[in-house]
């Protein structure tokens, strides 16, 4: 069966290799205590620090792995969603601070480029650079997690919830982004409700229906910038949820649904990665990292840049839609 | 490091009683099991707990079997047969059939197999162990709140709108799945990084490259089930209309996420138990396997095709006609590599000197029952075919073939063929080769007939039927009582065997890979020095003498001299 | 007053709740076959049939032959096999080939059959399918009520549109070789075209919760002409029925005997005997008194108030019934004493 | 499959550390640990400068280069926004910056670029499968969105 040329030639044992003694000179072993002496870090079934390190950073991309096809299910979402219902995206957009995500982009980013620095103080068994650049990633994360906080504040508020406890207060018109950003349509639309609201309710309004009704005054003949944003957003047009005045698209709740669920869960690992790296501060303060022995720190700040990948698309994606 | 082993340690015999100081010796009382970090350990933790979990899930399709005597009621009523038969699926599939083979039997035998000490990451190991009885426990606490009812498949909207516990059941799997993960991700690391000098990658045993195929799917693919449990209780919490239509969601979607995992969960199941036939049939054939190459390779084949193929179980879900013919299409591929081992395992047997023992015989009946498993797999993708068989007792009749008959026959094949190693005793042969046939022919009894039930249009999960099927009911349910009894006569004499065996020689079989080379049970440490790997792990069965006094063998004595 | 009775007699008849009959086939594996849409997936079947008994004889053969044939004496007796060759790559290449000139027309047959499955033709005469647990409505064109059987003319391609209001069923017919999923918030469709007259099953396939095994319903192939005469006879008999024959009439077709007895044992929903009048307490709220009101309200929003001890499973029935659909069974309820 | 069974080479003693201002006094490499092993070894140093004992060193400039490029990135996505190139046109460009971005992160932050093959053939397949997962379901999603509109359609009217 043996292709591959041996550097060590030995007549042929019985069978598969060679023998071994039963028992283990070194005495009894408990759990991950070594037996060879090498050091206080090097795991019993390891033979070197090298191949320690390797199994580990394999192991830890394999885990990235994991967390990179976790994290699909709910891009998948995104995207099945989005292509249905771009109109659904288009209104909920407006909800959201770009600010504050923009924000939380940098200060994941700084902390991406403290726990790399970290890596290397580890590695050049730099302890008190280490712990200042371990210390500026958690105070990082801690930042992220309390805007975080507030954008949830003001989505609890606003009644911007997933399901059926989705009850916006305000509508899309007279928000300040849109009408910042569409002065001409958050007008209209104030005329189309008040219109609506003339008419009664049983009466055909605008909408959808009859867009072009002959109205008077300046919005006798709607222009493309009145009336594009607002179909765009669903809220008035085929998308809408009231044909009879500009409404909520419908199924906007699902944005949310979606917002929540995948912020929430990279929320959820970013306070995991806080845990690891107050564990590793500790560990460092004691003086446990040097060359041979950084694996940790390594692994933790790989996992903390996925962290970091995923709200690099995560960002644009909710916050910074056109 | 060590030095490698000098030719004079290589031949020299070895007494077999060195069980004063073993694995199972080494450390005495509960706490010694329950946290122990050694792989031995863990794995034999598993297989106990994989041993009661699918002793629970027998007895669940046994219930459901008798209920099915007679087209009408016969023990139980509507509802408790619906949580009958999604316990017993869900049982058998997260909690048996998933980790039995690779997180019981990998776990103590694929170290030793590899001449590792260990796996890579022991505590990573324990954890994966409590996971699964932390997963085990939320399932069954479903089963007191008011036991789960939407099948295994846990299909949206019937999941998220059923009154029963689905949040437990569904949380325990989404629990299930990471011990899964983490078993995987801690033997690619494993296989990678522990192999002893001179263990090459085409040295590794099949059961190795199976294990390996194995993980593979299990760190790609389990990530998406646990999303998409994960969506799956949020939706039905709090509504958040991602599978739900009335909320704007699309359950189709679902299916789509449930099967991007489920289906190469399929080969979770089944490529482990190729690994262990690839291990039985040559020894017991005294002849080196044929094609290991092909064999190896076509395990990571089907490792890779298996994610191609998933919206094959959505034919008539209301699919596109476009997906469904590339799914159709690559399905096919898949026959390629499962028709690869089956030809070559077959080949192995030619000219061999064959020793019917009861590993053997479980391997034999595996080639039988995974062959009309395979072969009907190929009636399920033809796209029309599927249009009329989804979703009948040809479909039931089919998955069991596979998964009890292939999957539950190989890891029975291997609980023998390791049995003498990991627990130090000889069970009794003769009970074993009753045990055997008894399983073999329990299964054709109980599945066979499904196959003709299904053909005729009675379609699965039906507690009434119309009673034109019954005479094949009754013929299925009686197999399913046959099989009952031949696993209870394997119970009881492995127990026996537990209690009053025969010592276990180091080598029963005479097989050349290296967990055989440790005393039987093996050391705490498996290898001090790592053993030098100077063959592959199917060669120089001519080297080893069967010796009668102690009931296995021993190197040649002439190779020494 | 007669024409009424006879009426009355003529609906206990025809609404007589029985189990489908599955046919005698002239296969052994297969129901017979009764259309159009059975050609492709039969040949298929039978090929794919003798294939696989080719293949496992052959493998079985091979394994038993060689277990025999080579089987050692005794371990003691220590045999070596004679050497043969470990790997024959032409040999493995071979076997790995074989399959592929099997399969390749498998899947090019099972698509054709496939795609001409889901295409209806044209010309097709629609019809809707509604599924709901546990119960299938076929709604016709010209007829207002559903119905719970298909009714179906021979030789004439039908389409059926299928959906679903609570969670996924599956339409079967086992004579047609042919299944789709009734797919809630959404449609989707199969198309047949009938050979034979006569009574064929229809199943539910696709798990759907406490009775899905009894979720049957029949296709009734009728002969040229037939189709047409049972339609003015139901369309008549629909239009004629007022009060508590309409209301039985629409207990047996529109579902509600699947959850709801008439002889006080209770099922998925309580029994309909008796319950007029009696006050009921509900798993949520006050207890209530089963009036004309509740009993309106529990067809239109059938969770608003649920009588304890039962689950909230009943689909509404806004926009299924009219006016003169829910007298009729409030009439019939209060007939149940 | 990569091929780790070349032995490996010993020449793994660290390099002097130009800009440790408080060094620690850690034990010189054991000779155990820096003996020769022939039992794994995909890891090849000596090949690149910045090779530390058991794995690559990021020089300090180039971290901070990439963070000022990232930095860039993040202030050009938000700014693109503004512009508006169609419906599909802005999703792209934010895509194509994101992926950049993820790309910096990976190939410095990650050290893949220096990693091992093997770990960079993993996380390829990671995002590969991810494709797969994601094209697979949103095609067949767009084949049958017609079912889903009509029916949405019917039901609009009919609850009006």
């Amino acid at each position: 069966m043996s292709e591959t040329s041996e550097t060590v030639v030995e007549p042929k044992a019985a069978g598969h290799g060679a023998p071994l003694p039963e028992s283990d000179p070194h005495g009894p072993h408990d759990g991950e205590t070594h037996a060879h002496g090498d050091g206080p870090h090097l795991a019993h079934h390891f033979d070197t620090y090298q191949q320690q390190f390797d199994a580990g950073k394999l192991g830890i991309w394999l885990f990235l792995l994991t967390e990179v096809l976790f994290f699909s299910g709910l891009f998948c979402a995104y995207t099945v969603y989005r292509g249905m219902h771009p109109e659904v995206f288009v209104y909920a957009h407006y909800f959201l601070n770009t600010s504050m995500g923009a924000i939380n982009t940098c200060v994941l980013l700084i902390s991406s480029l403290t726990a790399a620095w970290a890596v290397r103080n580890a590695q050049l068994g730099q302890r008190k650079h280490l712990m200042v650049n371990i210390v500026i990633t958690i105070a990082c994360a801690c930042t992220f997690m309390v805007v975080k906080g507030f954008e949830y504040q003001h989505k609890f508020a606003d009644g911007l919830l997933p399901g059926p406890r989705f009850h916006p207060t305000e509508q899309l018109w007279e928000l300040e982004t849109f009408k910042h950003k569409h002065p001409e349509a958050a007008e209209y639309a104030e005329h189309l409700i008040k219109l609506a609201e003339k008419k009664g309710e049983t009466a055909k309004a605008p909408g959808i229906i009859d867009l072009h009704t002959p109205v008077t005054g300046k919005f006798e003949n709607p222009t493309e910038e009145q009336i594009e944003p607002l179909i765009k957003a669903g809220v008035i047009g085929p998308a809408a949820e009231d044909p009879t005045r500009p409404s909520k698209p419908r199924n906007a709740h699902v944005f949310f649904s979606i917002y929540f669920f995948m912020t929430g869960l990279h929320g959820i690992h970013v306070l995991a990665g806080i845990g690891v790296w107050v564990w590793l501060l500790i560990r460092a303060k004691k003086n446990q990292f040097g060359p041979k022995y950084f694996g940790p720190i390594d692994y933790a700040a790989l996992y903390w840049h996925l962290v970091d990948l995923i709200w690099i698309y995560l960002f644009p994606l909710l916050y910074l839609i056109h | 490091m060590a030095s490698p082993s000098t030719t004079a340690d290589a031949v020299a015999p070895r007494s077999t009683s060195s069980a004063d100081d073993n694995y199972l010796t080494h450390d005495k009382g509960v706490l010694s099991w329950i946290f122990s970090l050694d792989h031995k350990r863990i794995g034999v933790m598993y297989l106990c707990s994989v041993l009661t979990a699918f002793a629970l899930g027998g007895f669940f399709a046994l219930l459901v079997r008798t209920e099915l005597l007679t087209p009408q009621r016969t023990i139980m009523d509507h509802d408790t047969y619906n949580q009958m038969f999604t316990l017993h699926g869900a049982i058998m599939v997260f909690l048996v059939i998933i980790p039995g083979i690779p997180a019981a039997l990998g776990n103590i035998i694929m170290p030793l197999q590899l001449g590792a000490k260990d796996v890579a990451f022991p505590r990573l190991n324990l954890a994966s162990y409590h996971l699964w009885i932390v997963g085990a426990l939320f399932m069954l606490s479903s089963l007191a709140i008011n036991a789960v009812d939407t099948g295994w498949t846990f299909y949206t909207p019937y999941s998220t709108t059923t009154s029963t516990a689905v949040v437990p059941a569904a949380f325990g799997a989404f629990i299930l799945g990471f011990s899964s993960i983490f078993t995987g991700l801690n033997f690619i690391v494993t296989m990678h990084k522990l192999r002893p000098p001179g263990m090459t990658w085409f040295r590794l045993p099949l059961f190795c490259w199976a294990l390996y195929s194995t993980a593979l799917i299990q760190v790609l693919a389990t990530p998406v089930i646990g999303i998409t449990l994960l969506m799956m209780i949020v939706e039905r919490t709090l509504h958040i209309g991602i599978f739900d239509p009335t909320l704007g969601g699309d359950p189709v979607l679902f299916q789509h996420f449930f099967w991007f995992y489920s289906h190469p969960a399929v080969y979770i199941m089944i490529v482990p138990a190729f690994g262990v036939i690839g291990e039985i049939i040559p020894v017991f054939s005294r002849k080196r396997v044929f094609g290991y190459k092909f064999i190896a390779i076509s395990s990571l084949a089907i490792a890779f095709l298996g994610f191609l193929v998933w919206g094959h179980h959505m034919f008539v879900s209301g699919q596109s006609v476009l997906a469904g013919t590339i799914f159709s299409a690559i399905t096919f591929l898949i026959a390629i590599p499962t028709a690869i081992k089956v030809f070559n395992w077959i080949t192995t047997m030619y000219k061999g000197v064959i020793h019917l023992d009861t590993p053997m015989l479980y391997a034999l009946a595996f080639l039988w029952v995974f062959t009309i498993g395979g072969l009907t797999g190929i009636f399920l993708a033809v796209m029309s075919v599927d249009v009329h068989l989804h979703d009948t007792y040809f479909v039931v009749a089919h998955f069991h073939y596979v998964m009890m008959g292939g999957a539950i026959t190989a890891f029975m094949g291997g609980l023998h063929y390791w049995w003498p190693k990991f627990t130090g005793k000889m069970y009794d042969e003769k009970m074993g080769r009753i045990g055997a046939t008894l399983v073999f022919l329990g299964l054709n009894v109980t599945f066979f007939p499904q196959f003709i039930l299904g053909s005729r249009g009675m379609p699965r999960r039906y507690y009434n039927y119309l009673p034109e099927f019954q005479p094949l009911h009754v013929l299925s349910t009686l197999g399913a009582y046959t099989l009952g009894i031949g696993f209870l006569l394997t119970a009881f004499y492995l127990y026996k065997s537990l209690k009053s065996g025969k010592t276990a020689p180091m080598n029963p079989w005479g097989a050349a890979t290296l967990e055989w080379q440790c005393s039987s049970p093996p050391p705490y440490y498996n290898f001090h020095k790592p053993p030098t790997v100077t063959a592959g792990p199917y060669d120089g069965y001519e080297n080893l003498m069967y010796d009668e006094k102690i009931g296995g063998y021993i190197p040649r004595k002439t190779s020494a001299s | 007053m007669t024409s009424s009775i006879s009426t009355l007699a003529f609906a206990a008849a025809a609404f007589e709740p029985k189990l489908p009959k599955l046919p005698d086939s002239p296969y052994f594996w297969m129901p017979p076959s009764a259309s159009t849409t059975t050609a492709n997936t039969d040949a298929l079947y039978n090929f794919m049939l003798w294939m696989s008994l080719f293949f496992s004889v052959a493998i079985f053969s091979a394994m038993l032959y060689f277990c025999l044939k080579y089987r050692a004496k005794s371990r003691a007796a220590n045999e070596f096999p004679e050497k043969t060759n470990d790997h024959s790559t032409i040999l493995e290449l071979t076997w790995s080939v074989i399959p592929l000139f099997v399969v390749v027309p498998l899947f090019v047959g099972g698509f054709k059959g496939f795609v001409s499955l889901r295409t209806p033709p044209k010309a097709a005469m629609e019809i809707r399918a509604t599924g709901q647990k546990w119960k299938w409505l076929f709604t016709y064109p010209g007829l207002g009520t559903p119905d719970d059987a298909l009714h179906v003319p021979v030789n004439t391609p039908v389409r059926i549109v299928i959906n679903s209001v609570d969670v996924i069923h599956s339409l079967y017919i086992p004579s047609f070789r042919t299944k789709m999923d009734a797919v809630p918030g959404r449609y989707t469709d199969l198309w047949f075209k009938a050979t034979q007259t006569g009574e064929f099953p229809i199943f539910c396939a696709e798990y759907c919760g406490t009775s899905h095994s009894d979720m049957l319903s029949r296709v009734v192939v009728h002969p040229p002409g037939g189709y047409e005469r049972w339609l003015a006879r139901t369309i008549a008999m629909a239009d004629s029925l007022t009060g508590v024959d309409r209301g039985k009439m629409l207990y047996e077709k529109q579902g509600c005997s699947t959850c709801h007895t008439t002889d006080g044992t209770p099922k998925v929903g309580p029994s309909w005997k008796g319950i007029f009048d009696k006050t009921e307490s509900m798993t949520v709220g006050a207890p209530m008194k089963v009036d004309e009101n509740y009993l309106r309200e529990s067809m239109m929003d059938p969770q608003a108030h649920i009588v304890m001890g039962f689950g909230p499973v009943m689909p509404t029935y806004q926009g299924k019934l009219s006016d003169k659909d829910i007298d009729g069974l409030i009439e019939y309820i209060k007939s149940l004493k | 499959m990569e091929n780790d069974d070349k032995p490996e080479n010993a020449e793994t003693q660290p390099k002097s550390i130009q800009d440790s201002s408080e060094e620690l006094p850690h034990v010189p490499a054991s000779a155990d640990m820096m003996a020769p092993n022939p039992k794994l070894g995909d890891h090849k140093p000596g090949t690149d400068p910045h090779d530390h004992g058991l794995a690559h060193t990021m020089p300090v400039w180039m971290l901070l280069a990439v963070l000022g490029a990232l930095m860039v990135l993040t202030f050009l996505t938000v700014s693109v926004t503004s512009f508006d190139l169609g419906s599909e046109g802005n999703l792209v460009v934010g895509m194509v910056i994101a992926t950049v971005k993820a790309g910096l992160v990976v190939t410095f932050f990650m050290h893949l670029f220096w990693d091992k093959k093997f770990h960079l053939i993993l996380f390829l397949t990671a995002v590969l499968f991810v494709i797969l997962f994601l094209s697979m379901s949103i095609t067949d999603r767009s084949e049958y969105q017609s079912g889903i509109d009509k029916y949405q359609v019917d039901t609009a009217s009919a609850v009006k």
